[in-house]
């Protein structure tokens, strides 16, 4: 029943704790939220810790959650390799600890999310597929080094590559801010101006600034944008049309899934060691399905 | 206890007759300062003019003029606070929830434009005296007191947007950002108004006198009969209000209130003060000083854009030029004393 | 005739140079061993500057300076320190966050160990000893800064000499000291000589020269004027060496004129600093306060100007009594203050002197908070043709100007405040002759108006040539209130010196 | 002229005799400004232990040492440089850099384990005397310069790792910031090691005793022969290094050198070093002080986790408690004097 839900074997209400890359961005918190809510259904204390992109930050709260003895642990990592420490020292520890979002190289008790090198290709191919293979890019990264922004970019490569009339004319970073989206846009507009058929911002933020400024510049219509997260802002100006995609990651998905393995391994139950939570490409034909 | 300022040598009392020639010479030199920086300024923009075409254009210098508007009113409002020998680290912060709030009242339909940029800039303002009253009561360093109010700020910030951009914003108030008047982007026109008007305010109001006085030599103000309390919580609390007005444009040119706008903006604008001549040990700086420090780091950030250099390499590139700009004038400047 | 043994210490053709001004052009100076050899010249004439570069602060454009027959090491302070000559500053050198054993000892640290560890017991026990042997009462521990400028002065003499030096530059190092510490160091003096040990001495104080002084070098305007035995000099020689022109009298004779009351102080107390302070001053009327070093003048004045709170007793101005918390409300009743501490108390040094003169009077320049700059101009420029304040114009920067023009541009701020009562504390320190005799002209011309004039000083001369009364204290008690007749050397001393 | 000599009187005055009593009692009470903060951060542990149970139990301290150890690390370093009265920025920028060198020699059967951490650290020190180097031959005010720095800083790291993580670090590496010895973890045997080296080169050596003259009183320093500039390229190099060392731990505690980390902890390190009592205009401070501003952090920021409060409030809660315990410090102090 559903009052006992929440209950280890002993009967106390289970404790889990998560870690978040940053509870400054918008999907993230859209986890986060997701996870709170559907913990207050099982009734089970979730402790939702920001790791402020700080892959040693987010180790420590790991060891933290350790020494708290919580009942698991729910991690989703700031970086592949350099959260890895939190997996492993969870895993030592014997405390179950459950990816959400993205992917660490050591192995967690369970993983929930998607691929982030899926998300570049999926966006990257809608441009390509919209130049008709052929025509000149440019690419804003996020911070650079960053695992989303090295993932993002990598499958971007990927597709780059099988398209060799498309050319790369430049690339920079923005931050995942969108103000120095806008200001990069800009520089751009005045080094290419009508040389720049798509834009490909690693997340909507970036994507937006970038919207403004080819708006400002009145060439809004000449240039495809196309960016990923599918936050409310993104979702409006795809509605409009002036942002052309972005690719949607499914954050209620991503954050009920995540709890729900958590409780069934803490209760000794059975569970799906992957569970692969697909991305998908947002334009105005399917634009209904994610607007709520 | 015996006044510690009057065991820092100053310079040495000059001769009454013998430097006057001497001295008028110098003080020449000295307010060229401002003019050192100036030509480095200038030689940057003849290099990247000659480098590239693009860069001396008419729609490329509005789009570096736009792009410098938020740095340079944050810079003026850490320029009166440096004059002042203090520091406000929480600027960035500030934009942040000063933007926030602005963005809360600036749905369409809901209220006049009126209303979010009076929120807007009260925010600021009233985060700025807080950073006074704390720095005026509790003699602590401002540095530690706005290091503090800049996580404070920046954790009210995501609270009063529950960590969401907020968008949606009614037209009138993005024209503040992104309109233009006679083909002038706003941020310029706001720029010039309040580069104006800070100038003013340093140089030919008594509260700017005073601002120079209480930096120059906090006790002799003192004993001049200055309330440095007085003077101290209104440097902060304008700055503050700069911070709001930054705030204001920076939501309306990205047409959404941003909880994590502005993070690091502080570096920046106290780089440009500093690059201008605004000394940290209080007592000197100008406004336009000021604004050619913040026209600088602008112009080279845009440089290295259009010459698409490596976002790794246009770091180090940024560093240099900063650094070699500011030994360059100061070597000038040792060179003529 | 025997041939004069080589001096220690030779400087030829010495030239300096700041930003195209001559501090020093061609200038001599022979130093023989065992002698106390004055520097004497106005304020800017290029003491400090010679001095700075025999102790390797500043490096010489021209000229050659031979130390024991070999040439000095230019620039290189720690050398030269090591080589044996040391000087006390005319700018007190410490460093207030360490002790008094520390700061002597800076520099030149005992250390022991394996690893050189300092050893600081050591250094205190040494310093101890040595502030014995001088005479004064500073315990090594202390830390520098809860020091009074006398206090620290001493020990920066204490350093100097603990140096074993053979040459020790002394630039000014009375002009904080009261007539005890002088004749401490005056004894420390002919101890040194006895040793072999040749002193550089620099005072604007005359009667010190005279007093210990074997020859006399003067300098004029970064020239070299001449070299003298003192015994072929007097007073009026030496002045008119130094400054190309003969100066009469140096107390200018007034008039007094006594009128309304303007201060009044009943029972003023702070505790540790003084007590039970009573005095009166009337219009055009100049009160001395007289006493030793750390009597409490000063903060008898500072307690006055509200820059300490009172803790009690009360003041009254005109006969109403007045509330004052700060310098702003000390300002508002009429009351001016000179600080003994120019450079700390008085004056902005990065603002020009036109910014200074006006500071605080800005609000009667200006209208709706806006200065008006042809006022403020117009009023800066008539106070500086008042006080004859030379520079080299109304926009230089205060920084800049020699030490009695600094003066006169503080005095000048008091003034231009409208006061009715101005303090001035210890007005004519490290101030030459020439600027001094003007300072004590313009205190006339003051109570001449119908201002009230408080003057604090160590320099018994004069205390006694300006005063119409003089309040003596001693060690924060009011021991005499002494009319212009009763005030002599003796009586005031007598009542400085009484428990 | 009266012989004013014959005058002087042989008495001195007692009110020397006076002073004296009131300021060693002072002194005494000053040495306190260290002993009032250790309170507040006890005070702080009080309550925490008392709202929440998990506070204090070996395992917890135990983490919170361990994640103080590497702020605490770059506090040491940065308070040399503010006691010599200058500032330096790119101490996060170091880490980045030295990690990444680190990493770059750190991989399995590649070098012998001190290969990758002399590398690490003599890149920190280098990156110190280079910051050193331009500070005195420049006279730019060190902001400005380790401003400019700390973007080159983290230029270089991206540059040095081509923007990605560099992992697959060998276990005898891992071992420094992740192995444990006699059941101490790493980080905090190194964190006490370094603590003593600090403390005694601060208090107990020469080169310690001219940083305090430095920074109390530059030309009292040199015109006692003290070589300016060697001292401060001694403590940009030392600050350098200690952040090498940083750099190393965090790199082996995250099995991986990254280019973007450290960012920010430059104010971290610096608001230890001014809680703990070393004042920004230098010439103060001591290690004690420094490592206790660490502990005040650290332990704030594992208590609100415990209490899990939320991450948002916690901003503002660290906030309002550092600046709190500064005040309480302050006034504390004020009251005394
Ligand atoms: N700001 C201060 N803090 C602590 N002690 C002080 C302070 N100012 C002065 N003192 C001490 O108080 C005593 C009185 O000093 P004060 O300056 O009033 O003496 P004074 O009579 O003016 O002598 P001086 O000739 O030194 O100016 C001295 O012993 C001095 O050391
Ligand atoms: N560092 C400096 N930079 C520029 N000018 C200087 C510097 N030091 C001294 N001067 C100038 O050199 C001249 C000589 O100054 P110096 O300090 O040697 O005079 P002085 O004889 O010691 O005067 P006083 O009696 O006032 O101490 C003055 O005109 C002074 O302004
Ligand atoms: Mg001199
Ligand atoms: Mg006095």
């Amino acid at each position: 029943s559903s009052s006992e839900q929440g209950q280890n074997s002993e009967g106390k209400k289970l404790v889990v704790g998560a870690t978040m890359l940053s509870m400054q961005n918008e999907f993230i918190v859209n986890v986060a939220d997701e996870m709170e809510k559907k913990a207050n259904e099982s009734n089970v204390e979730l402790i939702v810790v920001d790791a402020e992109r700080s892959p040693l930050k987010q180790v420590e709260q790991v060891e933290s959650f350790i020494a708290q003895k919580v009942d698991a642990i729910i991690l989703n990592p700031c970086e592949v390799e350099a959260s890895s420490p939190a997996v492993t020292k969870a895993m030592a520890a014997k405390i179950p600890i459950i990816n959400v979002n993205s992917a660490t190289s050591a192995k967690p008790t369970a993983f929930v999310g998607s691929d982030d090198v899926e998300s570049g290709r999926i966006a990257m191919k809608y441009i390509a597929e919209k130049l008709g293979g052929k025509g000149n890019v440019v690419m804003m990264h996020g911070l650079m080094g960053q695992a989303a922004q090295i993932q993002r970019e990598q499958g971007a490569q990927e597709i780059l590559k099988q398209y060799p009339n498309m050319k790369l004319l430049a690339h920079q970073t923005a931050g995942w801010d969108r103000a120095k989206g806008m200001a990069l846009m800009e520089n751009w507009i005045q080094s290419y101006g009508n040389q720049i058929n798509a834009v490909f911002a690693q997340n909507d933020e970036m994507g937006m600034g970038a919207v403004k400024a080819l708006t400002d510049a009145g060439l809004k219509n000449k240039v495809i944008v196309v960016s990923i997260d599918a936050i409310p802002d993104a979702l409006q100006a795809v509605k409009k049309g002036t942002l052309d995609a972005t690719v949607f990651q499914n954050a209620q998905q991503q954050g009920s899934k995540a709890i729900e393995t958590a409780i069934r391994i803490a209760k000794g139950e059975s569970y799906e060691k992957e569970t692969l939570i697909p991305f998908q490409l947002v334009t105005k034909e399917n634009l209904a399905k994610f607007l709520n | 206890m015996p006044n510690l300022c009057s065991m820092i040598p100053t310079q040495k009392p000059k001769s009454t007759y013998l430097n006057q020639v001497g001295e008028s010479y110098k003080t020449r030199l000295r307010g060229l300062s401002t003019y050192g920086i100036l030509l480095a300024f200038i030689a940057i923009c003849i290099v990247l003019a000659l480098i590239t075409p693009r860069f001396l254009t008419i729609s490329n210098l509005t789009i570096v003029l736009t792009q410098v508007s938020i740095n340079a009113l944050l810079a003026f409002g850490v320029t009166f606070v440096i004059i002042t020998g203090g520091i406000d680290l929480s600027i960035g912060s500030m934009v942040a929830v000063t933007g926030v709030v602005a963005a809360m009242f600036a749905h369409p339909d809901t209220y006049p434009v009126g209303v979010p940029l009076l929120m807007g800039l009260l925010t600021g303002l009233l985060f700025g005296a807080f950073n006074g009253l704390v720095i005026t009561r509790s003699k602590v360093h401002p540095f530690i007191v706005t290091l503090g109010t800049m996580t404070m700020g920046r954790g009210l910030a995501l609270i009063l947007s529950k960590g969401r951009p907020i968008s949606n914003l009614s037209d009138e108030f993005n024209f503040i950002g992104g309109g233009q008047v006679l083909g002038i982007p706003m941020p310029i026109i706001i720029l010039i108004v309040f580069f104006i008007i800070c100038s003013v305010l340093l140089q030919k109001t008594v509260l700017g006198r005073y601002m120079y006085a209480v930096g120059g030599n906090e006790q002799a103000a003192r004993a001049s009969g200055i309330s440095l309390n007085k003077v101290k919580m209104v440097v902060y609390t304008l700055c503050g209000g700069l911070a709001g007005l930054a705030g204001i444009v920076l939501t309306s040119r990205i047409t959404t209130g941003q909880p994590n706008a502005g993070a690091g903006f502080e570096l920046d604008a106290i780089a440009a003060a500093i690059i201008g001549g605004t000394s940290t040990s209080g007592g000197t700086g100008t406004m336009t000083g000021t604004l050619i420090g913040a026209l600088l780091i602008g112009v080279i950030s845009n440089g290295l854009d259009l010459l698409n250099v490596t976002s790794y390499y246009q770091q180090v590139v940024m560093g240099i030029i900063i650094i070699g700009a500011v030994v360059l004038d100061s070597w000038n400047q040792n060179r003529n004393k | 005739m025997t041939q004069p043994p080589t001096p220690i210490l030779q400087v030829r053709d010495l030239s300096k140079s700041f930003a195209g001004v001559k501090a020093l052009d061609n200038v001599q100076l022979n130093v023989q061993r065992g002698e106390v050899h004055a520097v004497m010249g106005e304020n800017g004439a290029g003491k400090s500057t010679l001095m700075k570069i025999l102790i390797g602060l500043h490096t010489p454009d021209a000229g050659e300076v031979m130390f024991e027959r070999s040439p000095l090491p230019y620039g290189d302070v720690h050398e030269i320190l090591k080589r044996g000559i040391s000087m006390i500053h005319q700018e007190l050198q410490v460093v207030p966050e360490l002790t008094v054993a520390q700061n002597i000892f800076l520099g030149r640290e005992t250390t022991g160990g394996l690893f050189s560890w300092l050893n600081d017991r050591r250094q205190e026990r040494e310093a101890g000893l040595l502030l014995e042997q001088m005479g004064v009462t500073i315990r090594p521990g202390q830390t520098m800064k809860y020091l009074s400028v006398a206090e620290m002065q001493m020990v920066e003499i204490a350093k100097a000499i603990s140096n074993q030096a053979k040459i020790i530059i002394m630039d000014e190092p009375t002009s904080a000291l009261s007539d005890k510490e002088v004749a401490a160091l005056f004894r420390i003096i002919s101890e040194l000589k006895k040793n072999g040990v040749a002193i550089i001495y620099i005072s604007h104080k005359m009667e010190e020269i005279f007093e210990i002084a074997d020859t006399i070098t003067v300098l004029r305007d970064g020239q070299y004027i001449d070299t003298q035995p003192a015994a072929n000099l007097n007073r009026n020689s030496l002045i008119a060496m130094m400054v190309g022109r003969e100066i009469e009298s140096l107390f200018p004779e007034s008039v007094p004129r006594k009128g309304q009351e303007v201060l009044s102080v009943r029972n003023l107390s702070r505790a540790g600093k003084f007590t039970d302070i009573n005095f009166t001053v009337h219009e055009g009327e100049v009160l001395g306060l007289a006493g030793l070093m750390g009597a409490g003048r000063t903060e008898i004045a500072r307690a006055i100007f509200g820059l300490d709170e009172l803790e009690s007793g009360e003041i009254y101005i005109k006969g109403q009594k007045a509330d004052i918390h700060s310098p702003q409300d000390a300002i508002q009743h009429g009351i001016g203050y000179v600080s003994e501490d120019r450079k700390a108390l008085g004056f902005i040094p990065g603002l020009s002197v036109k910014h200074n003169i006006t500071l605080a009077s800005l609000p009667n320049h200006s209208k709706g908070g806006l200065i008006q700059d042809k006022t403020e101009t117009e009023a800066a420029a008539k106070m500086i043709a008042d006080l004859k304040i030379k520079s080299a114009g109304m926009h230089q920067k205060v920084t800049y100007l020699s030490g009695g023009n600094q003066q006169k541009v503080v005095i000048g701020k008091v003034l231009l405040a409208s006061p009715d009562l101005i303090i001035l504390d210890e007005p004519t320190r490290g101030i030459d002759i020439g600027a001094k005799s003007e300072i004590y002209k313009l205190i006339n011309r003051l109570t001449a108006s119908g201002i009230a004039v408080i003057m604090i000083s160590s320099e018994l001369p004069e205390i006694i040539g300006m005063s119409d009364r003089v309040v003596v204290l001693s060690q924060g008690r009011q021991t005499a209130t002494l009319s212009k007749e009763e005030a002599t050397p003796e009586t005031i001393m007598a009542y400085a010196m009484h428990a």
